[in-house]
């Protein structure tokens, strides 16, 4: 029996495609199951083609696999928009409804089983049930979840569209339960003990937005943006539940700037975006980095350059990220590893930038963001420092003065005795604005030493296995790799995934001149990198700032494909032999 | 400004720094940094609760130069940081400050937008006509046929902004125009837009000798109003229109709600981190 | 705003009488520093000492005053005859090459604002406490006149610095 | 428009390209595109020397369906790009068009300083009141108790822009308003506007049903203005204040020269590269 | 006798130390030497303290010295803020007004011979002489620089001023002429043949602008900004006089879409900027990159981060002007090699931007931009390439289809049958949007090869000398390190100078895998690394794209002082020894 199932659903504008893959996670999670689910559509607002691609399984899982097990297409429409991201295998079955036309060639030249179900006739049968949810019904059924987790999924769905369609979706899928084609027998999972407790299903957008809220962050001032915008609309409310505020900036110049202020006034703040947006606020970074105001920055990045491709995933916004902010400017990058992790990370950049008085960029992107996860709850670390505050009455307060840690005291505005004013020309140790190069060596000094030095504790790199093999990666492609990896110490083969949650600094943590990371890679002789972007900014990345191994081997591919496990087994290659 | 000083009330120059302005003798721009501490002193403001955030200019160098808390952000962003600064802590008296290229140039949009939220703070910008911080070019509200920019060299050749006009055209609901010449007056008129409850702009006319040496000729030229400020927009608009931009007094003074963050009545339902969580429990 | 007529009302007439003397010798302590910033130290040198003596005239109103309440007027609510207390001088005035003959002028100016108004009282008072106190800072202002006459007579024969240098360098761009 | 087609005049749908827009069916734009067309016919504009160009948004992908010549920039960009092209290229017809998001909040402040500089192009914002690219989030334009975006539960809160009342205390000297529901008039004006010789405004109302069904309703608010287009900024600003912003119809056109780059007269010494070098010659 | 001397002259507001300075040097240039002229100066808009910091010599200089001949103090105004920028030896000579006061001791403590030049007395017996042109006047005539050069120069400068201030100012020198210190006996210069033909006098900003001019450029949008200002002022005028236009923007956002629109429309376009301006245009720059439209951005940097030390130079613009646009965004980075040079690069960036359709940032600095040199007419290439453009009345056009060069034709709006709409959303080859990760692959697959493969010709990389020992550095710090290595050199010691000039793409120009620059570096051992940043941008740079020989030192050091030869040999440390 398999451990994990995928399953594709397609379908074009008002064919239910979304809610139907929804019934089907959450079904598998009353179930028991883990799963994930992750949306793709057209260019088109409303009624455009859409594809809900799950994963469900036995265990966590962090990202697609190489190829889907079931596609059930509602109908055809553009179904060629999807050809792509749907792998299918010979093994793979493909659901329609003979009704809707002969499988297009697209999907036929995939080789894969097709199997008719006639969701039309079900549907009709059941007094017009909407065919969607027949579609769920019978997956459900296929899959082994019991009728009555269906049923409390579809009433906590569509509960609030009332009676008729309500009772109209449930005839839907006792429908698709009884409809089941034969072909279907072997897709049942593993049976598991159902509803546990302490497991979460969320997307990395609102698990982004949690950690937020953990860190402490009580204002947000955001202008919206795909795929960024719904972490913003799952903070607004609950911000204002808080006692905190979420401002709707008119751009992001201005989103960054009302963070800065709102910071400098003692409340941590954050803002969302995605690539273009992020180009509008380096400048605001910078004053941050000069200034030393903590402020978060998430950025879930899109397909780029310029508009780019707004909707589908890629890695491509590190550069600007880590080298974006003119002058010298140091400052904290941080990428999530799954999408659960979009909560630890963000939670972690906001308690690093508070601390260090630093802008934190957090790197999550459509595919983490945008992907609903079922999965432990994450973790929730009780960081014991804070932003240092400045005790009131003091004869000579010097906001840029620091000890031996490099981070100086920030006086809150409304504390008397220690009015100052935030500076972002270059500045003596009171903030005065001075032109000499002693004050200028100095103040860059302590603002690389302060997050140089700091003590990242154990989450700065996450390291799984061993071995003389490496794989390092990050952010989103972080769970391909790690299931690569799982592959193939399943077949014996040492493997170590390296993968730095923190970027920047680079060089934090260096004992006898390594680096983190370069300790990370310790006893490393092959280095396999894997990123999503046509110019291998993360390579770049790793060759500025680490001494790697000297046989480097690179898997650099632009979105909006996600990177699957085998492709990464496969660059691997030779290596992968010994 | 009693000579019995009491606890409370400090006296306009502890309002002042002892960084020394690096200002050129005889810019108007210190006219307006006294008014400021005469202001806040007259509203008996204990330093600590005062904010004075600018952008970047000759004039944007005011916060170093007071006693209060100070923010020189960046050119063009100073209401924004003020934005950001007055939502979460609407306890302090934010003031904003600047310059006409800060605010009309670069800064424009934050300016309409500041207008239209109305957020209980206040701006000032001192209008020289001119970037005096970099050498002298056109600012918006530099005369179209002003030459004496290499960059311009036949004037910027366009109408200047209208910051009163298009303040009120934005919804600003308190709009005001003084003269560095009249430090007092500017003192009276930011007492009145600090106190006013919403977001209060007042465009300081405040010479630049150094790169507009006919500016000495305003005082000559400036005159008040010639009737009351008005509550209606529409008035306050018409008698803008009417005049030649040297004018001095409050304009406008309207009441209309300042933009909170849970205007508009938020259904929040969670008001712990814990309920919030809970929500995600699948 | 009678109670804040200086001619109708000794604490107000005192309370301008300080406002126009601190204020003036803020404005010179101002122009001192501004000066030195710019490099002109002998003009810095005479400003600082002009607010040496408005601190120090200063003073001597507040003795006066001593044991009287005196009303506290917002700036906007003096009454000055002008926009600014008379002996503040204009900002507008000064320059950075200014010359120390200049400098003196610029005070001269000033005390003779100064004097005009306290001789304005003197006569046109309504209060006679006002009248007979205004007289006597009036000849204290003509003293300050005559001190100001004569170092610029002493500037002049000696030459003084000759007529108002120019800057031939172009300014600066500092941001 | 003449039903017998000649070689020079070119009908409305030879304006289209062969793309087939995303929009949803029922929203405005359409109108506002074929009323585009219907323009550019009206005036025999060859397709060659006409550019649109646009921002980020749904109304912003306008220009490829167009068949002239097209510039999708980036958001809240579009009048910079239009005042290039049109400084660079006076020969061309340059028609920017967008979103009311796009032109009002993120680019706020090239508004402004367009109708300042009152360049000879037309501005054209299909104001539907909502981000519409974006899943519906309140605009600068939303009214300020408009609940439906989750990004701001409460609605906006804040009054709302008032895109022509701007444009007018901005200094442009053309400004009109029409709505999707009457497409011809849309033409009618455009044709007007692009006439216009100077920057001309056509803030065009066009519902998005998707996520502002309410809009619906705007056909039975609509109007024409009552009186005709005046010359005169100040009676335009009166007429727009007293407005509920549902009057459609040209409300200015007024004249004031437009900028050229050499406008003032700059006194270029050098007509040569090889006279600019004499001067280096030490 | 020397071949080079180095001169600074101090004083605060007013004592026309700027145009006593300008007065050497155009007297100099008179006399057949060539020379540099820098200010540096306080915070105040006037009447500040300023230095004017000279060196002049019997052949081209493109950097100060390691420390000055001859200081003169027209007065001891603030003299504290440049004690650091101004180095004395011990047989420098300081020459001061002993009735200015004493030698402070910032200056003192640097071990000089003090000399009295007793400048107030000398003008006041002229007749009430400018000190400033005496001070001029008696250096010139130390220098041996004829009267009559002198007094053509401050005519010159001075004329329009009118008669008195003019006869004054030649008072002024003449009187200096005959007061000159004995001490100063030996400053003379070698004897020239005087005014050389094809001489130029021009600043790094001048340069650049008639580069641009030459290039093409007939388009600049843009916003004041120190120290970036004086090329627009430059180029205002001179555009309107060749039939282009300077539009001054509302901000920065504004300029570069603006130059985009005319670009787009045809006309080869430019804006100029310095680090807070750049990273407000990054998301423009983005846009040229998508929508393929050339467009030139000369940076002039500044001290770093945020608004930072705005007067005085760095490089640290570097990192964002590679790596500050999101998503994947090839475009070209360059840099001029020296003051002069700022001309041919600017007019090559154009040049370029144009042919490849691409945007191209030009990296100057305050110490290029706003040095003053005497040096040989800059080269005045003439590229025969430019932007290709679409034949009209194609039947089908496709805007974003290339052949072999990955160069495709762009259409001038008014061409007909060639309309089409510029596309900053990805898009296939015609320019309409998709999102297909095939049209994505490409676009970025050619918009990166259209970079890599083209032919630099000999301009990309500057190399000089030869032997294992390497120095490579760019922009200004080129000055210094060249002069090092001319030092090694007339100590017998190999050493190679290599300079990229084409920043980006880095790797352009491979030849059996080897980059240009690692050709370059062809058998070198050792490789020291100058730059001017606290971080090591340039070093960074080097090692993410390029492989380095195994032993490499760096000489990173923030701005503002300049580095200076010295530090560079210094830097070689026991190198210099082999
Ligand atoms: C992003 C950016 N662009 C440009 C500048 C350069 N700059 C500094 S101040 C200034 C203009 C200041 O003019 P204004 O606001 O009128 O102030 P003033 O000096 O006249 O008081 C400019 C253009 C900058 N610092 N940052
Ligand atoms: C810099 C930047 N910020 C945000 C976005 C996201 N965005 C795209 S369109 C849009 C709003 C469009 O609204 P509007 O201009 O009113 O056009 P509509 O879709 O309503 O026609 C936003 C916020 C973006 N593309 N770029
Ligand atoms: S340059 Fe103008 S604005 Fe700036 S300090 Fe001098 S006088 Fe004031
Ligand atoms: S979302 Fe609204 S604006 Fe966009 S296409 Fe649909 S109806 Fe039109
Ligand atoms: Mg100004
Ligand atoms: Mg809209």
């Amino acid at each position: 029996m398999r451990s994990t199932l995928s399953i594709a659903l397609t379908g074009s504008g008002g064919a239910g495609v979304v809610t139907a893959g929804r019934v089907l996670l959450d079904a598998a999670t009353r179930a028991g199951w883990y799963g994930l689910l992750r949306r793709s559509s057209g260019p088109q607002i409303r009624g455009g083609e859409s594809a809900a691609l799950l994963r469900l399984g036995a265990h966590p899982v962090d990202c697609l696999d190489d190829h889907f097990d079931v596609l059930v297409a509602l109908d055809w429409g553009n179904i060629e928009r999807f050809a792509d991201e749907i792998p299918l295998v010979a093994t793979s079955l493909v659901l329609s409804d003979p009704s809707a036309g002969a499988v297009p060639a697209a999907i036929a030249a995939k080789g894969a089983q097709h199997v008719a179900l006639p969701l039309r006739e079900l549907a009709t049968a059941a007094e017009r049930a909407p065919e969607n949810m027949v579609a769920a019904g019978a997956l459900c059924a296929a899959l082994g979840v019991d009728a009555e987790h269906v049923e409390a999924c579809i009433e906590a769905l569509l509960g609030r569209k009332g009676g008729d369609a309500l009772t109209a979706a449930v005839r839907g899928a006792r429908a698709g339960a009884a409809g089941v084609p034969a072909a279907c027998a072997d897709l049942a999972l593993p049976a598991m003990a159902t509803r546990p407790a302490h497991r979460w299903a969320l997307s990395g957008n609102e698990a982004a937005g949690l950690g937020a809220l953990r860190g402490g962050v009580r204002f947000v001032a955001a202008y919206p943006i795909t795929p960024a915008s719904e972490l913003l609309e799952w903070l607004a409310p609950r911000l204002t539940g808080l006692g905190g505020a979420l401002v709707q900036a008119e751009d992001e110049l201005a989103s960054i700037n009302m963070c800065l202020g709102a910071s400098y006034g003692g409340v941590p703040s954050l803002t969302a975006t995605s690539g273009p947006g992020l180009a509008l606020m380096t400048e605001g970074l910078g004053l941050a980095v000069a200034g030393e105001i903590p402020v978060v920055v998430v950025d879930v990045m899109r397909g780029g350059p310029s508009t780019g491709i707004p909707t589908k995933s890629e890695q491509t916004d590190l550069d600007i990220a880590l080298n974006g902010l003119h002058g010298d400017a140091p400052h904290l990058v941080l990428a999530p590893v799954s999408v659960a992790d979009c909560a630890f990370t963000t939670q972690w950049a906001v308690h690093l930038a508070e601390t260090l008085q630093a802008p934190a960029i957090v790197l999550s992107d459509q595919a983490l963001g945008q992907t609903r996860v079922v999965t432990e709850r994450p973790a929730d670390v009780a960081f014991l420092t804070r932003r240092r505050v400045a005790s009131p009455d003091q004869a000579e307060y010097r906001r840029y003065a620091a000890g031996g840690d490099g981070i100086a005291a920030m006086a809150v505005p409304g504390t008397p005795g220690t009015t100052y004013t935030a500076e972002g020309l270059e500045h003596d140790e009171r903030g005065t604005p001075s032109s000499s190069s002693g004050h200028h060596a100095r103040q860059l000094a302590r603002r690389t030493d302060k997050l140089d030095r700091h003590d990242y504790g154990p989450w700065a790199t996450l390291v799984e296995g061993d071995g003389d093999t490496a794989i390092v990666t990050w952010g989103s492609t972080c769970g391909a790799v790690r299931e690569a990896a799982a592959r193939e110490r399943a077949r014996g083969r040492a493997v170590r995934v390296v993968a730095p949650r923190l970027l920047a600094p680079a060089r934090h943590g260096e004992v006898d001149g390594a680096s983190a990371l370069e300790r990370a890679l310790d006893g490393v002789e092959r280095v396999l990198v894997v990123e999503q972007s046509h110019s291998r900014q993360f390579h770049r990345y790793l060759r500025a700032w680490h001494d790697l191994p000297r046989q480097v081997r690179c898997l650099a591919r632009p979105g909006p494909l996600p990177i699957a496990p085998e492709e990464v087994r496969a660059a691997l290659g030779d290596w992968s032999q010994r | 400004m009693s000579t019995v000083e009491t606890a409370i009330t400090l006296a306009p120059k502890q309002y002042k720094s002892d960084v020394k302005p690096v200002w050129c003798p005889g810019c108007g721009h210190f006219a307006v940094l006294n008014a400021m501490t005469k202001a806040f002193s007259a509203l008996g403001l204990p330093p600590e609760q005062v904010a004075v955030v600018s952008g970047i200019g000759c004039s944007s160098r005011v916060p170093a130069y007071t006693s209060v808390y100070g923010f020189h952000g960046l050119h063009g962003r100073a209401l924004a940081v003020g934005t950001g600064l007055k939502v979460a802590r609407p306890d302090l008296t934010v003031v904003v400050a600047g310059g006409d290229g800060d605010g009309f140039s670069i800064g424009g949009n934050h300016f309409l937008h500041a207008c239209r939220r109305n957020l209980d703070m206040t701006y000032v910008v001192m209008d020289n006509e001119v970037y005096g911080m970099t050498k002298g070019q056109a600012s918006p509200t530099t005369a179209a046929d002003w030459s004496a920019s290499k960059l311009t060299p036949g004037g910027p050749g366009m109408r200047p902004f209208q910051p009163a006009s298009i303040a009120v055209a934005a919804g600003a609901t308190f709009v005001a125009r003084c003269f560095s010449g009249q430090p007092n007056e500017i003192a009276r008129v930011l007492v009145e837009a600090v106190r006013h409850p919403g977001f209060s702009f007042v465009q300081a006319l405040s010479p630049c000798p150094t790169f507009c040496p006919e500016q000495k000729e305003w005082k000559h030229v400036v005159r008040p109003f010639d009737a009351e400020p008005t509550d209606d927009p529409a008035e306050a608009s018409r008698r803008l229109q009417a005049d030649d931009g040297m004018s001095t007094g409050i304009v406008l003074a309207a009441r209309r709600p300042s933009w909170a963050p849970s205007s508009g009545g938020a259904s929040a339902s969670a008001t712990t981190i814990e309920a919030i969580e809970a929500e995600i429990e699948a | 705003m009678s109670d804040n007529d200086p001619g109708r009302s000794l604490p107000a007439f005192l309370a301008h009488a300080v406002a126009l003397e601190r204020e003036s010798a803020e404005r010179y302590r101002e122009l001192a520093d501004v000066m030195s910033v710019h490099h002109n130290p002998g003009a810095a040198a005479l400003f600082a000492r002009l607010a040496e003596l408005g601190e120090l005239h200063a003073g001597q109103v507040e003795a006066r005053a001593r044991g009287l309440t005196l009303p506290s007027i917002p700036p906007w609510l003096y009454q000055w005859p002008a926009a600014e207390a008379p002996e503040t001088g204009p900002h507008e005035e000064t320059h950075y090459l200014m010359t120390r003959l200049e400098v003196l002028r610029y005070a001269l100016a000033n005390e003779q604002r100064g004097l005009d108004f306290y001789a304005g009282l003197a006569r046109g008072a309504s209060e006679a406490e006002v009248r007979t106190l205004a007289a006597e800072f009036e000849r204290e202002e003509t003293h300050h006149v005559e001190v100001l006459r004569a170092w610029i007579d002493r500037a002049l024969t000696d030459g003084g610095d000759g007529p108002t240098p120019e800057d031939p360098d172009p300014p600066n761009l500092p941001e």
